[in-house]
């Protein structure tokens, strides 16, 4: 069984209120009210943001696969947050929120889903292919798999040029049946990187949950390459963040590769198209993780049990992404459609100046686009 | 349609009915697997969740889960899998969710399948078939969008078939399936919702059968796969202008009709090409090379190709519009082999 | 370290000669007299005729790649004989002595390592590519580590068809770092698929020693799959025989994939062009390893300490060896080269009666053949 | 050699040295690592083993293990970790034992390297390189003996060059190596040992320039890579028929020299392709559209085309010789373009 499905919360079951309010009052977990505020602040965001996407998505605003992090914010904040700003991420498609994590304005973000000029990879990527190097988001990767060596890769540039990040590598968990988890994992043992390998465990790749395609648990993935697993609650933004802050420092201290199986749970369908419950999951399986396993709810109430949050607050904060969302929307669709004669543009990074690079009959200078289609 | 015939070779079906392209590769596949318990279905969600675009709808249950198998995504293990198994005499259908994701799985199309037959002097043949969309559909951006018949047909010892219309998706999967050797099956995500008369019996159309869509005097389109339409409606443009273009379909690009093709050029001399990949080394490539040898002197202008743009497919609507090659290029390149004046219409 | 450097010889030491020997006497280790001779006769065999082979490779009758098994033909013998006529096997390129032990005559081997047509693979196979599948022996794969996906392939048909066979694939050590082994295993571990996947651990994968390239033993690698692993010593050809009989009954009655660290050693380079010793293992490494852990030696000694070889024996049963060799070499060399007309036979199953099969201007009858290349 | 020059473009170097092939390459990429720290070199036995064909040698020695660096097997993990290392800046040189092998790592190559800076709207160029021999040795059977150039040039994003001679190794590799796109180099095992006067000292060549080998007016014999050598000696055994062929190395395939293809064609009005790949979607195929199009009417003759018989390489030797591209099958294509009768020489 998929280990989210049969027990979203493997371990980290949040404590008593009374367990973990700091002595000072008004620290949580130590985080001060303020860290607190801005977490659930930026969860909301992640939310609202994809909320609007939906609907974008639902108008023809948006096109082609849309795949929604609703339900995964807390591995998002959680682990994202607590790097530093030259730290490098680099994940799948499934990557909105993580984008908007790391530094990406959501302007930029929902640009791109729009597929403008303003957009984070300028209108041509689209949602799976996000992009801002300035921020140290590396994308946005549509091939199952296929960020998992690149990661490593980013991870051996740091170790060659002697600095101190560290990259972070997150992943799906239908990812790790792909050949090249092991290739990887297994490089970055040898060559000891500084690379934290997140499975964002959500149960369930497509319509196939985990445990239909592993004998294993997951936390069994990574010892075949000497690689310490770790499990963590995803749905626990705050346990998550103290997780990733403390793995994220010894890794930078030179720990070495690590593997982290991260619980979570997708609360939409795999994409816009698939349904949310239906043949590979039931509608009660989702209701259940829906009610008792939303980041966001699971922090305004631990906030607002431990006296650290308001309904007013809550309220102000909703506004704010809700605005937020709303703002990237309007920008989104202000932004013009890329310019038709940047088509060749960017294919190659240096024009050469001898020879022809594009072999449909076109000299490859901006600005000599076709009209539907190429010449061979 | 239909008007070039299948050379009187396909069973004549009486019975037809309206189906969709993915009723009629479902139909196919059920048409083989009832006849013959050594085919079986492998792939990502071809089971539980009826393929990710239902073309194996109804078939768990049907056949169970020892004929209709979900696998985990790993298309080179899965590919070289069902390989294996052919080795031994099944014929699997390894279904690609869509054939961008076969390019892991190259090395096992490659180096395993294409070359088993002759490294072992005609022991092991592979009689199995790798199937899924190819091509774009819309606005699913670089990674997902690419024509990979190159890819298949390059190397000998695999064929390679891309229909077009629903009959041929039901007469051509059937006969790569009956085929004992590896059949790459290309199909469109884009064709999944066509409607067409389908045969209701027993249907198997031979490969290496090209297809006039539609016939025409002035001018050949050659195309194959999805383009067949875009093909199709270029030539109602032409039409308009009293320019009949004659489409050929070829259906299979391994083994190649190439009887049909010089037959087009004979009647038309002018050749226009339009694929959905990309143009260096691409099929058309190939066509051109075989028409300038074979029928030089039949030839009143250079065949042209239209293929989509020289670019990684870009996710904004309109550049994807742009790098698509539409009936706009077609017509264009109609009238320039027919030494008009272009971009009039 | 890789273990076959430090430790070549990792568990079943040799007891002492009266620990093994059956108090029916003339056994060894549950073995006749007749049995042992036959093992010591299978290996001598091989070793032989590798032998010739390196002697027509000298002379130019062999071309290409030719890699050969000599110092692991414990290993051949150990885990092949045990198995049944109707069990299938699969393997990478180092083969010789595999084919000869699943049943391919020698003089089929060494014709196909001279291209001739009397080779088990018509001459068009050659050394990498030797194939019987009468006799069960599914090749002969080339590509590192393309041969595992394979061999579920041909295990998965086992099971399809509610046969009781097994399939055994054997790979190197240095396979198991490429993707295709996660995937592999994974799906044999999903499926439950009757399959022995053995590794030929000799310690290096070309001039890497293992211990380079994985931070883990090998023994490590299949539990991320839930697949038992078992270590065995290749050298010992009893031990090994012992082992693989009881384990493919094992798999046979439905235990599942397995993984086997085979430990062994190589006497010679990679292949012939590669020098037995230098930059990645010492002369004095090689020696130590002919000197105490060759197969035949160690298996001679036991049955001469045991009574139960003579000299006499010992010199008859080499003699056979060569002989059949020999007898290979003269056949191979006796035997035609392929026809030319047949260049086109064999990339198809079926000649399709519809469309041209070769683009390069020929139709693809036999007998169509270029001089020199093909024509686009 | 070298008679059409090279534009002026790259730099004269005074001091020339005779060298193996083999040393050319491992001068150039010694040359790059000396004046930039961040290329690297990343490959099976590059190391310790002086790399498995000895191109690498001396290189760990002198650069120690930072800079050239032994993997594991994993041609998919580390072609796409040199892609990655690529993505923050540093200009790896991948080297695949052979390209054969390679076809593991296509989906690294075609969906993160050549597709990268396109989604990325130009944030992340991939300056790297993927480097070893393509195409045949000797006896090397079918898995082994494969030209990969077609998988390579397909897609757009990545470029290709086929270098021939020592001189070409040096210059091209330096100049791929400085190159800010992914560039495929591809050699040959055959051409290792081949020696040629290569300068001493700094030494690049732009990518996209061909080279006339040896100047003629009758024929054009259009190559690239190794068969640059075959084509040398049809030329040789023309000129003793009082043929003059001209020689046309095309050395860059991607970005492709285009004008210089149509001057040879001009000159000669008569073209040859030859190539060591399969011919469906080869190389020539798209050389000959190219030609069909842009020189229809220079032609006198079909363009022919000189390939690998279209079947996997076997291992016997003389079907090896059959199979592929020889000096007998270009002499006659050029008797053949020329008009002339074919299979007395
Ligand atoms: C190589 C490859 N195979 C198949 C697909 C189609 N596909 C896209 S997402 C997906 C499921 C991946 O699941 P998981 O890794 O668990 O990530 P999640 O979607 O749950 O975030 C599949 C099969 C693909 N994009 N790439
Ligand atoms: C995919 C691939 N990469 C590289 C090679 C070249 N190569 C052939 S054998 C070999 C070493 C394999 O070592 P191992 O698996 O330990 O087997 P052994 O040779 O020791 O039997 C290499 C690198 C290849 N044939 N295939
Ligand atoms: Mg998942
Ligand atoms: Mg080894």
């Amino acid at each position: 069984m998929a280990p989210a499905t049969q027990a979203p919360v493997k371990n980290g079951e949040a404590p008593a209120a009374g367990d973990e309010r700091d002595p000072a009052a008004s620290r949580l977990h130590g985080f001060s009210r303020d860290e607190l505020h801005g977490l659930l602040a930026d969860m909301l965001l992640y939310r609202r943001f994809e909320e609007k996407a939906e609907e974008a998505y639902a108008i023809g605003k948006i096109g082609g696969f849309c795949h929604l992090h609703i339900g995964q914010e807390g591995l998002a904040a959680g682990s994202i947050k607590p790097l530093r700003a030259d730290d490098l991420v680099i994940t799948a498609y499934r990557e909105h929120t993580q984008a908007i994590a790391k530094g990406i304005a959501p302007r930029a973000v929902m640009a791109e889903l729009y597929g403008r000029v303003g957009g984070c990879s300028g209108g041509r990527g689209g949602s799976m292919h996000l992009f801002d190097t300035t921020v140290g988001f590396y994308g946005g990767h549509g091939i199952v798999g296929g960020q998992i060596p690149l990661g490593a890769g980013l991870a051996w540039a740091i170790r060659y040029r002697g600095g101190d990040q560290i990259c972070v590598c997150f992943m799906g968990d239908a990812a790790v049946n792909q050949g090249a988890f092991l290739e990887s994992l297994n490089m970055s043992a040898v060559w000891q990187l500084p690379v934290i390998y997140v499975v964002e465990n959500n149960g369930y790749g497509m319509g196939t949950a985990f445990s239909r395609v592993s004998v294993t648990e997951m936390e069994a993935r990574s010892g075949a390459y000497g690689i310490p697993a770790h499990t963590v609650n995803g749905q626990d933004v705050l346990e998550t963040y103290r997780f990733f802050e403390e793995l994220a420092e010894r890794v930078r201290g030179g720990a070495g590769p690590q593997f982290v199986n991260a619980i979570t749970y997708r609360f939409r369908g795999h994409s816009m198209s698939d349904p949310v419950s239906g043949t590979y999951r039931s509608k009660e399986e989702v209701e259940a993780h829906v009610q008792g396993e939303d980041p966001i709810t699971i922090l305004r109430d631990r906030l607002m049990g431990a006296g650290l949050l308001t309904q007013e607050e809550l309220e102000a904060v909703d506004a704010e992404a809700r605005t937020a969302s709303d703002d990237a929307a309007e920008f989104a669709d202000a932004s013009p459609l890329p310019d038709p004669s940047t088509l060749y543009d960017h294919v190659y990074a240096e024009i050469n100046p001898h020879g022809r690079l594009f072999l449909d009959g076109r000299p490859g200078a901006p600005g000599s686009g076709p009209e539907g289609g190429g010449r061979g | 349609m239909g008007v070039r015939g299948l050379r009187g070779v396909a069973r004549k079906a009486a019975a037809v009915a309206e189906i969709t392209y993915r009723e009629a590769l479902n139909a196919a596949m059920c048409q083989e697997m009832d006849r013959d318990d050594s085919v079986f279905l492998l792939g990502e969600e071809v089971a539980e969740y009826d393929g990710a675009y239902k073309v194996s709808r109804g078939m768990l249950a049907r056949y169970g889960d020892r004929r209709v198998v979900d696998s985990p995504i790993s298309e080179l293990g899965f590919a070289g899998l069902c390989v294996g198994a052919a080795m031994s005499g099944l014929r699997p259908i390894c279904e690609f969710m869509t054939f961008n994701f076969s390019i892991l799985a190259l090395d096992q199309v490659i180096n395993s399948a294409a070359k088993m037959l002759y490294m072992t002097n005609g022991q092991v043949p592979i009689p199995m078939v790798f199937r899924g969309p190819t091509g774009a559909a819309l606005q699913l951006s670089a990674q997902h969008s690419q024509a990979c018949e190159s890819y298949y047909v390059h190397a000998p010892g695999v064929k390679l078939v891309t229909p077009a219309t629903p009959a041929d998706a039901k007469g051509l999967l059937a006969a790569a399936i009956r085929d004992d050797d590896p059949v790459a099956v290309m199909e469109g995500e884009l064709l999944y919702n066509v409607r067409g008369e389908v045969p209701d019996e027993e249907y198997v159309i031979p490969l290496g059968v090209a297809e006039v869509k539609r016939p025409g005097n002035d001018v050949s389109i050659v195309t194959h796969g999805k383009m067949v339409h875009v093909a199709l409606q270029a030539a109602r443009a032409l039409e308009r202008e009293e320019i009949e273009a004659e489409v050929l379909d070829l259906r299979s690009l391994r083994p190649l009709d190439v009887d049909a093709i010089l037959e087009t050029v004979a009647k038309t001399n002018r050749v226009v090409y339009l694929e959905e990949g990309w143009p260096f080394a691409g099929v058309g490539a190939q066509i051109v090379s075989l028409i300038q040898d074979e029928a030089f002197d039949e030839l009143d202008a250079p065949v042209l190709r239209v293929t989509q743009a020289d670019v990684p497919m870009p996710y904004a609507k309109n550049l994807e519009q742009l790098a698509k090659p539409g009936v706009k290029a077609v017509v264009e390149a109609c009238r320039k082999v027919l030494y008009m004046e272009v971009g009039i219409s």
